[in-house]
């Protein structure tokens, strides 16, 4: 605020700053007075999630942990660093173990992976801290109780989409961890096979709900955890969840600001 | 009205008829997402598959109806039900006891639950401190002595609650079969009635899962909505079935992946018996013992279908998975019944039913014929014979020896002008001649061609007579008798390999047929050559040619000259009298320029060819020829020893594709196998309608193949594929199977099997042993089998377990007499090499499981007890009626000579000589040696009386009598040979045929 | 120094460590005013003061440290899908610590009727740019460079390739459902797996609407939600983070309990036998044979069942919860108590299990129906 | 510059003071953006800008009836016969149609047939199985364990009931014993610890043609459902 004194001068990167080129992009110019640092905010498409003006202590980490931005900022490296795997990743029992094993040895900076797996870890952490922050502080309360349940969802679908990413490595602990997991479906009341009430799905000598037809199949494409379920887990690890998850965070972030913004002490 | 108006503010559409207009739209919506199911539910398989359950159902009713009509009729079925009914009752009465006896066991099993979970708490207990006590003992921790305490006492508890809980099982187990007693006997007729009734029993079981009319309410139901759209993931009737086979593969170009056949979603019955009759697609496959069955060598989980079928596996539908009809009349069929065309998206369609055996070659390769697979043998066969592989190289006939006579000796065989004739047309000297005709084809027949080609036969003989070696023929030394070289000609074997057949035999060839074209047709041999030339080929065909698979039949001169005079008789009117075009300098400058235009400019060739001779030029233009048609490929021509072949390799032609086939102008469908087929027919037909320089035409020449030889060839074309097998599909490359192969390519080579026979295949020689029996005995001896068999080349079954392997190398290299009375000869082949004995020796060791190459002869002493018991019971067995001991002549005459005895011990093996005297009709069938007698029927004492005690030491034992008969035969020595006394007995006193039947003294 | 480790192993045995913590959870974050007088007089909320964390954290790192050098111990925690879990040990100890330090403070400030620490003049307002942006970028930075050298200093694990008929020992999910996986041993997959996952996101979900303390929103405060705060922090640090830590540290072969330094021996025996309620009945108290007949088999758990969700709600309504059903009213009343009981289901189970070996209160395995 | 920007703003306005009526907190938030955006355009008031807000209250009242209209039809009084069975009629195909659709996704999970191996297989001669000991050569390979006792032979799924896992055999102690949850089992597949609700399932057993033992994987029984004395649940020997 105070730095408008700088711009005595028309520096090189202020006459960039003020060209047609720069303008016609970021409209307002280089910030430079209070107008300015609004219009920043307001005329991108990025910033504008956040209001032009804040209560003071919304800006405090005390207050924010900044768990909510970082889940966000963490989802994006994921999503880039999920793309890059992409490049060299086959999700096929063939090669996906040993593509692993390359993206470590082989890939240059195949650390990517590493991130990847290390962020996607730490989102969990940062989205129940988010969470939790909310909760002490009351902000799930009215107007805010609808944002609150989409950020349940929001955390599900992160749990989720770890779990899906948990199985593509491909290993040991990569299907262990998934035929438990997936296992638990084969206990859905009336949709898995060995769910209560599945038995009574059935007419005459014909069952309805048996193993190749239960829920469990449809999230594997299997009655185990094979090739189809390595398939099927890809693609919703890698678009079918991101799709629907990126639709609920554009719902969370919007409401957030309809919400009238971080919550406020009255 | 005005409501609306003032509802219309700021509104453009009236929204009763957006309403009305969304509806209309979501209703079609709806409709059209209800189509899509039904679109994506309606497949053609499925009405097969229904098809096919109406099919069973009758069946199953059909047979369930027989069974129970079977059932009714049986007295023990009533009598049995009888019997259940009064136990029932019986029961009945009992039933106070029951109850009770069952509330006992009841209270008892409650006891033993209680007694049990005692027992598994205190056992989980007990092994929780033993581990800790473990660990305590093993880690020295201070608690060791409390935790052993612990550990005691709690075994001691243990071990109480283990007798408890024993003895209630006791209890249990005794009070369990008082109950079941009074079951019983309702529990054993009930057995037994279900035993009677197991058929009927499993045919209504299967009709209730298939057959609505036989089916509980509740599966009606979920018959009727199991299969319907949507649902039908759950638990459908008719569904897709596939094989999915890891280690076959489907060729995608980029990589290969795992084979998937679903063709029996449609073809349902092919694994069933049952449905042999019926018609496609249901019909069960034809040779179930062969195919498909987990029982055969080709289970369908292991080869699918499309392996040997062709095809698109994936598919499922008609015309998706690339049927093929084999005929016109089925393609237009197809046409109007499936709306059949053919898919060319997919490289391998499946192959037309006459084909199908060519995949036989794709796993089957290295064998020489392939069990059942008739056509593709004859296929194989004749490829070999005609010398395809002479112009075109295929990996299979790699190192074969040329299919025609070398040509570095011509001159001394024949004329020019004989010479001149036969290449102009081969078919017109002999007609089944395997030599083809390259002139007056299709692209060659106009006069200009003509003109042409008659200058280019000039050159090229005269070439061949130009560079034509010297050959010491020898002049025949005696007169021959040409009837006597008649009876020779069919007696020593020579129609194993050759024929003497003057027209056209009209015979569909097969296997068979082609052994006895192994040599040539021997018509017309007196106006090809002279007798002096036949009279040295034979007494020794290597001296022409070295190379030649012609034998050496030791042959006296006085034989080599009676045949060569019959030989020579036998001509062939009118073709050394045809008229031969003259050389024609202007044509054949032509020729030559073209040659010349190759390799030089248009002014440098003529320069070159103004330089030329006439002579040179006849010269160079028959080299070029013979380069440029390729003789050399069958013929040994002097300057061509290291010429490649001239034609389009054909080893992996079955996977050619068929965009690179040149259908030229000709319309005929376009698939490898038409292409093949019109090729065969007509090889220069591709030509049709083209404009080509002489020398751009197509080349090969006419076989004149019959169609049923077209199809045989082309059947093996297809079969010559680049699929890659994975070991374990194909037979396994033992050392077994490896000699077997290479025995049976190198007896297939020289045709051995054109005279003996192994395993039933050959003989070809056989019919003619029949004319010469008949001509020498009388119709009556020529129907006799065993007498047939007895004067046929011996069957070679068992031979490697049969003979010494040493004995039959020299037998091989040196043939002696062994058989007196034959008059057919084993010949001597000098080009066989020891490398290649051995591979045969081999062949008959590994076929019969033999696998040692040295082994201790069996060993014996005369003056052991057991010769001395063979001494007699050779006696009594007469066995010198018909064997030579030595040079002691048979008793008998000479028709039923057999082996000298003496040969035995360096000839045959011991064992096989047990097995042989236990029961030789066992080991061939019809042989005319009897089964020894063995005195093992009679009292003992009338034994040691008559036959002295070393028999009776024997007795009853028959195979220590026949071992003791062995060991005599070891014992027998003596002159080997007999040759000489065989010769000068059968000149003074014939074979002693009796046409009446004489009853066997023994 | 072994006895400290053999202490803190005995510690760590799920009974005690779960009584010990269920025990003093409530004085700690205390449900009622009476818990909260306790909480006073203990002087228990000495936690949340600089000092208290300073010793929080000292003890907690003394522990690790301590750890570390122990074999045992370090293999487990340096496993490198654990080390998430140690990181959340400390940052769900933090802020737990940070946000109760800061309600404590606010309780303090409402009491003498100041504005809380969030409070600031409406009117007072500061730009989003730079101030906020400015923040939060160097958070992401911050954060990107955690990233990066966690990423460097240890890497993602992979171990040897899938194998379907070769369970490692352990099979462990990953860790953030350890929490379910624990549950799994004590209920029925359809209960453990299905049914309170839903419940649980379900339960989240319906917190807005059954919370209608009006106070409390946008500032940290604990006395003005007292309930909420601590049913929330039960099942959070109980139900939740604590499974998730067992499940990771103190679950080794044949998922048997081994202190945090013990080794993972795969022989190690535990009594395990259970058995049914049903069993209970009619073999050892009834002495009489199982019936055949499935409902009458299993009528008592099913009644115990139906009693429980059944007669306890209105029961607490009259009685103990007297106020709060006053204040929810009837439908939330009812939804909230439901959630409250399965929630408790958990430990009661867990109790059931340890104390009397029950395994299925309601056992109808033929319908895979176990409770 | 500004101007859509501004027209945007403008027009969230009615639908922010509608809301906040629920919720003074609020309202004053967005009154604060207002403000906040009069300060930050004050440079560049234009003409039009008095306007845009005038008009747009003017019809603020029009505009919310119309806006109700807009996302509940059935508010809309006229000609409430017709229109009502023309819109329910539509929204019933419409909500069917969209049924229809998730049905269609649904649907689509399912393949027709499936690329698993092969659940029927030959397990050798029963004489190759020791009486009274657990086979646990074919456990990688097919997933059974095969058990001969005195009279029978019988083939054990190496699926834990519990969740999957498969249990280890521990010849010591005589049980399998399963590593993800400590579930136990009796060598006849009888569970007696840990959490598995149930024993584990024994497949169907028969003597093939050729003597072998046959196993077949699709059919399974449970003791629970007393289907061990099922004929074909065990051979007997």
């Amino acid at each position: 605020m105070s730095k408008s004194e700088k711009k005595k001068k028309e520096s090189i990167l202020l006459r960039l700053g003020n060209s047609q080129v720069w303008k016609s992009i970021i409209r307002s110019g280089v910030p430079r007075d209070r107008r300015g640092r609004m219009l920043s905010v307001l005329n991108s498409v990025f910033l504008h999630l956040h209001p032009v003006r804040m209560p003071k202590h919304a800006v405090k980490l005390k207050y924010t942990w900044c768990m909510g931005g970082l889940s966000f900022y963490i989802f994006l490296v994921l999503t880039i660093t999920g793309i890059l795997l992409m490049f060299y990743y086959r999700p096929t029992i063939e090669y996906a173990y040993t593509d692993m094993i390359d993206l470590r040895e082989q890939v240059p900076l195949g650390i990517m992976r590493e991130i990847h797996r290390w962020g996607a870890h730490l989102m969990v952490i940062t989205v129940w801290l988010h969470m939790f922050r909310v909760f002490m502080t009351g902000s799930y309360k009215s107007p805010r109780e609808f944002n609150w349940v989409v950020g349940v969802m929001l955390l599900t679908l992160t749990l989720l989409l770890s779990f899906t990413g948990y199985l593509l490595p491909w290993d040991q602990l990569a299907i262990w961890a998934i035929t438990v997991g997936t296992n638990m479906a084969r206990a859905t009341p009336f949709l898995g096979h060995e769910g209560p009430g599945a038995a009574l799905l059935s007419i005459g000598d014909i069952n309805l709900v048996h193993a190749g037809s239960d829920v469990r199949f449809a999230l594997l494409g299997g009655r185990f955890v094979g090739e189809a379920a390595l398939l099927r887990f890809y693609v919703l690890h890698c678009i079918g969840l991101p799709f629907i998850i990126v639709i609920f965070m554009a719902v969370h972030f919007w409401r957030i600001r309809k919400d009238g913004g971080i919550s406020t002490p009255l | 009205m005005a409501e609306k108006i003032e509802s219309n503010q700021e509104r453009l559409y009236d929204i009763s008829k957006l309403n009305i207009l969304f509806a209309v739209s979501s209703i079609i919506f709806l409709i059209v997402l209800i189509w899509t199911f039904s679109a994506d539910h309606s497949r053609s398989w499925k009405d097969l598959q229904l098809q096919f359950r109406q099919l069973q159902i009758e069946k199953t009713n059909v047979r369930l109806a027989e069974e129970k009509t079977t059932l009714s009729e049986l007295g023990e079925y009533k009598e049995i039900a009888d019997r259940l009914e009064k136990a029932h009752e019986e029961f009945q009465k009992k039933s106070d006891e029951v109850v009770i006896a069952e509330d006992t066991l009841f209270s008892l099993k409650a006891r033993l639950s209680k007694v049990e979970q005692t027992y598994n708490f205190a056992k989980a207990d007990f092994d929780a401190v033993k581990y800790e006590y473990e660990v305590a003992q093993a880690h020295d921790l201070d608690n060791v002595e409390s935790l052993k305490k612990k550990f005691e006492s709690l075994q001691n508890q243990l071990y109480d609650d283990l007798l408890i809980q024993q003895q209630a099982e006791k209890e249990i187990e005794n009070q369990t079969a008082k109950v079941q007693e009074f079951r019983s006997e309702i529990k054993r007729l009930e057995n037994e009635k279900n035993e009677l009734t197991q058929q009927t029993d499993i045919l209504g079981s299967k009709l209730e899962k298939i057959d609505p009319a036989h089916m509980t309410f509740s599966n009606k139901i979920a018959n009727a909505i199991r299969d319907l759209p949507f649902l039908d993931f759950l638990s459908p009737y008719y569904k897709v079935d596939q094989v999915v086979i890891k280690d076959l593969t489907d060729n995608v170009n980029f990589t290969r992946v795992p084979k998937v056949d679903r063709c029996m979603t449609c073809h349902k019955g092919i694994l069933k018996a049952e449905f042999e009759n019926d018609e496609q697609p249901f019909k069960a496959h034809p040779n179930l013992d062969l195919f498909l069955s987990s029982k055969s060598p080709h289970p369908v989980e292991e080869f699918g279908c499309t392996s040997c079928h062709g095809g698109r596996g994936r598919g499922t539908d008609f015309v998706s998975t690339v049927h093929m009809p084999s005929s016109p009349e089925q393609e237009k069929e197809w046409e109007e019944k499936y709306h059949w065309h053919q898919l060319h998206h997919w490289d391998s369609p499946m192959l037309p039913m006459q084909y199908v055996e060519a995949s036989c070659f794709k796993c089957h390769s290295n064998e020489t014929s392939v069990k059942y697979a008739d056509k593709l043998n004859l296929g194989l066969n004749l490829i070999e014979r005609s010398g395809c592989f002479g112009c075109h190289k295929i990996d299979k006939y790699k190192d074969r020896p040329k299919a025609g006579p070398s040509l570095e000796k011509v001159a001394s065989k024949m004329t020019k002008e004989w010479a001149y004739n036969w290449i102009s047309d081969p078919k017109s000297f002999r007609h089944n001649t395997w030599m083809p005709r390259f002139f007056n084809q299709s692209n060659n027949n106009d006069e200009d061609s003509q003109n042409r080609t008659n200058q280019e036969i000039h050159a090229i003989v005269h070439y061949l007579f130009k560079n034509s070696s010297e050959y010491g023929m020898d002049s025949v030394p005696i007169k021959g008798d040409a009837k006597n070289g008649e009876l020779l000609v069919s007696s020593l074997g020579c129609l194993g390999c050759h024929q003497i057949a003057p027209d056209p035999l009209n015979q569909k060839t097969s296997i068979e047929t082609l052994r006895k074209e192994q040599g040539p047709n021997l018509v017309g041999t007196g106006s090809k050559t002279s007798l002096n030339w036949v009279y040295s080929w034979l007494k020794d065909p290597q001296k022409y040619s070295s190379s030649t698979r012609m034998p050496n039949l030791r042959l006296t001169n006085q034989e080599a000259a009676d045949i060569a005079s019959y030989l020579s008789s036998l001509t062939k009117k009118g073709f050394s009298e045809k008229s031969i075009p003259s050389v024609d300098e202007e044509v054949l400058d032509e020729i030559t320029l073209d040659f010349l235009k190759k390799m030089n400019s248009d002014e440098d060739s003529r320069i070159k060819r103004a330089e030329m001779t006439f002579e040179e030029k006849l010269d160079y233009n028959g080299e070029k020829l013979i380069r440029m048609y390729g003789c050399f490929g069958c013929h040994d021509i002097p300057g061509f020893e290291n010429n490649k072949p001239i034609g389009t390799e054909l080893t992996f032609e079955g996977s050619k594709l068929v965009e690179k086939l040149d259908f030229g102008f000709i319309e005929i469908s376009h698939s490898r196998e038409a292409w093949f087929t019109q090729k065969l027919k007509e090889p220069r037909i591709f030509d049709r309608g083209k404009v080509k320089l002489p020398d751009e035409k197509l080349l090969m020449p006419n076989f004149d193949f019959t169609d049923d030889e077209i199809t045989a060839i082309v059947t093996a074309l297809i079969g010559f594929v680049k699929d890659e097998i994975p070991e374990s599909k194909i037979p396994e490359r033992n050392e077994r199977n490896l000699a077997i192969e290479a025995g049976e390519e190198l007896i297939r080579i020289y045709n051995c099997l054109g005279c003996h026979t192994i395993d039933g295949e050959g003989g070809a020689i056989r019919p003619t042993i029949v004319a010469w029996l008949e001509g020498i005995a009388g119709a009556s001896s020529a129907e006799d089998a065993s007498l047939i068999q007895s004067f046929a080349p011996p069957i070679l079954d068992t031979e490697g377990r049969k003979v010494q392997p040493e004995w039959l190398f020299n037998f091989l290299n040196r043939p002696t007499m062994i058989r007196p009375n034959l008059q057919v000869r084993m010949p001597t082949y000098e080009v066989i090499s020891d490398k290649d004995w051995n591979k045969i020796i081999k062949y008959f060791q590994l076929k019969d499981g033999q696998t040692l190459a040295y082994e201790n002869p069996h060993q014996i002493s005369k003056s052991s007890s057991s010769y001395m018991a063979g001494d007699v019971i050779q006696d009594l067995g007469a066995c010198n009626n018909c064997h030579f001991y030595g040079s002691t002549k048979p008793k008998q005459a000479a028709l039923t000579w057999a082996p000298n005895l003496s040969l035995t011990k360096e000839r045959l093996r011991s064992e096989w000589v047990l097995d042989w005297l236990r029961d030789p009709q066992a080991i061939i069938p019809g042989t005319k040696m009897p089964t020894p007698y063995v005195p093992i029927d009679e009292q003992i004492e009338d034994v040691e009386s008559a036959w002295g005690k070393d028999v009776a030491k024997l007795h009853p034992d028959s195979e220590a009598m026949l071992k003791a008969l062995r060991d005599y035969l070891w014992g027998i020595e003596g002159q080997q040979d007999v040759s000489a006394i065989v010769k000068r007995h059968l000149e003074t006193e014939g074979y002693g045929f009796i046409v009446e039947d004489e009853e066997d003294e023994w | 120094m072994d006895l400290i480790k053999s202490v803190i192993n005995t510690l760590a045995s799920p009974t005690i460590l779960f009584t010990l913590i269920i025990v003093t959870f409530f004085f700690i974050f205390p449900l009622n005013d009476w818990f909260y007088r306790w909480n006073k007089r203990l002087k228990l909320d000495s936690f949340w003061t600089n000092r208290g964390g300073i010793k929080m954290f000292i003890i907690l790192l003394v522990f690790f440290a301590f750890g570390l050098f122990d074999e045992n111990f370090r293999l487990i925690v340096l496993k490198p899908d654990n080390v998430p879990i140690v990181g959340l040990i400390f940052l769900v100890a933090f802020f737990t610590w940070l946000s109760m330090k800061q309600a404590v403070d606010n309780d303090v400030h409402i009491e003498n009727n100041e504005n809380v620490n969030e409070y600031s003049d409406p009117d007072d307002k500061v730009l989003t740019w730079p101030d906020l942006v400015y923040i939060e970028l160097i958070a992401l930075v911050l954060c990107t460079v955690l990233l990066i050298v966690w990423s460097i200093g240890l890497q993602a694990p992979l171990e040897e390739p899938a194998n379907p008929t070769l369970s490692p020992n352990p099979a462990k999910a990953p860790w953030y459902f350890l929490g379910l996986q624990e549950m799994l041993v004590y209920f029925d997959p359809w209960i453990a797996g299905v049914l309170f996952p839903s419940l649980m996101i379900v339960g989240l979900m319906a917190i807005p609407y059954l919370d209608t303390n009006k106070k409390g929103v946008g500032y940290y405060s604990f006395k003005q939600r007292m309930m909420a705060v601590s049913l929330y922090m039960f099942g959070w640090l109980v139900l939740w983070v604590l499974l998730i830590i067992i499940g990771t540290f103190l679950r080794g072969p044949n998922w048997n309990f081994f202190g945090p330094f013990e080794y993972w021996d795969l022989h190690k025996l535990q009594p395990l036998t259970n058995i049914n309620l049903s069993e209970y009945v009619y073999i050892i108290w009834f002495s009489t044979g199982m019936p055949d007949n499935i409902l009458l088999r299993e009528i008592w758990g099913i009644l115990l069942i139906l009693g429980y969700f059944l007669i306890l709600p209105p029961l607490f309504a009259k009685t103990w919860l007297k106020n709060l059903y006053n204040r929810l009213g009837n439908f939330r009343y009812s939804v909230f108590i439901i959630l409250i009981l399965f929630a408790l289901s958990m430990p009661i189970k867990m109790y059931l299990r340890w104390m009397v070996n029950l395994k299925y209160i309601v056992a109808i395995p033929e319908y895979f129906f176990n409770i | 510059m500004d101007d859509q920007k501004h027209l945007e703003h403008e027009q969230n306005k009615p639908e922010d003071a509608e809301r906040s009526t629920e919720n003074p907190e609020e309202m004053k938030q967005s009154e604060e953006n207002s403000t906040e955006m009069k300060i930050a355009e004050k440079k560049e008031i234009e003409p039009k800008k008095p306007e845009v807000p005038k008009k747009k209250l003017e019809k603020g009242p029009t505009k919310k009836r119309a806006s109700i209209g807009k996302g509940s039809i059935l508010v809309e009084p006229i000609k409430r016969r017709s229109f009502f069975s023309w819109l329910t009629l539509a929204w019933v195909a419409f909500t069917a149609a969209t049924g229809t659709f998730f049905g269609m996704m649904l649907r689509f999970m399912f393949p027709n047939v499936l690329f698993e191996p092969k659940q029927t297989f030959k397990a050798g001669y029963p004489d190759d199985y020791t009486i009274g000991e657990v086979t646990t050569s074919l456990k990688e390979k097919y997933g059974v364990w095969i058990i001969r006792d005195t009279e029978h032979i019988y083939a054990l799924s190496v699926v834990c009931t519990h969740l999957g896992c498969t249990p280890n055999w521990l010849q010591n102690e005589r049980k399998f014993k399963c590593p993800c949850h400590g579930s136990g089992f009796r060598k006849s597949g009888i569970n007696f610890e840990g959490p598995a609700p149930r024993p584990l399932e024994r497949y169907k057993i028969v003597l093939a043609d050729d003597g072998q033992i046959l196993i077949d994987k699709t059919k399974k029984f449970a003791y629970e459902k007393g289907q061990w004395s099922d004929s074909e649940s065990y051979l007997v020997v």
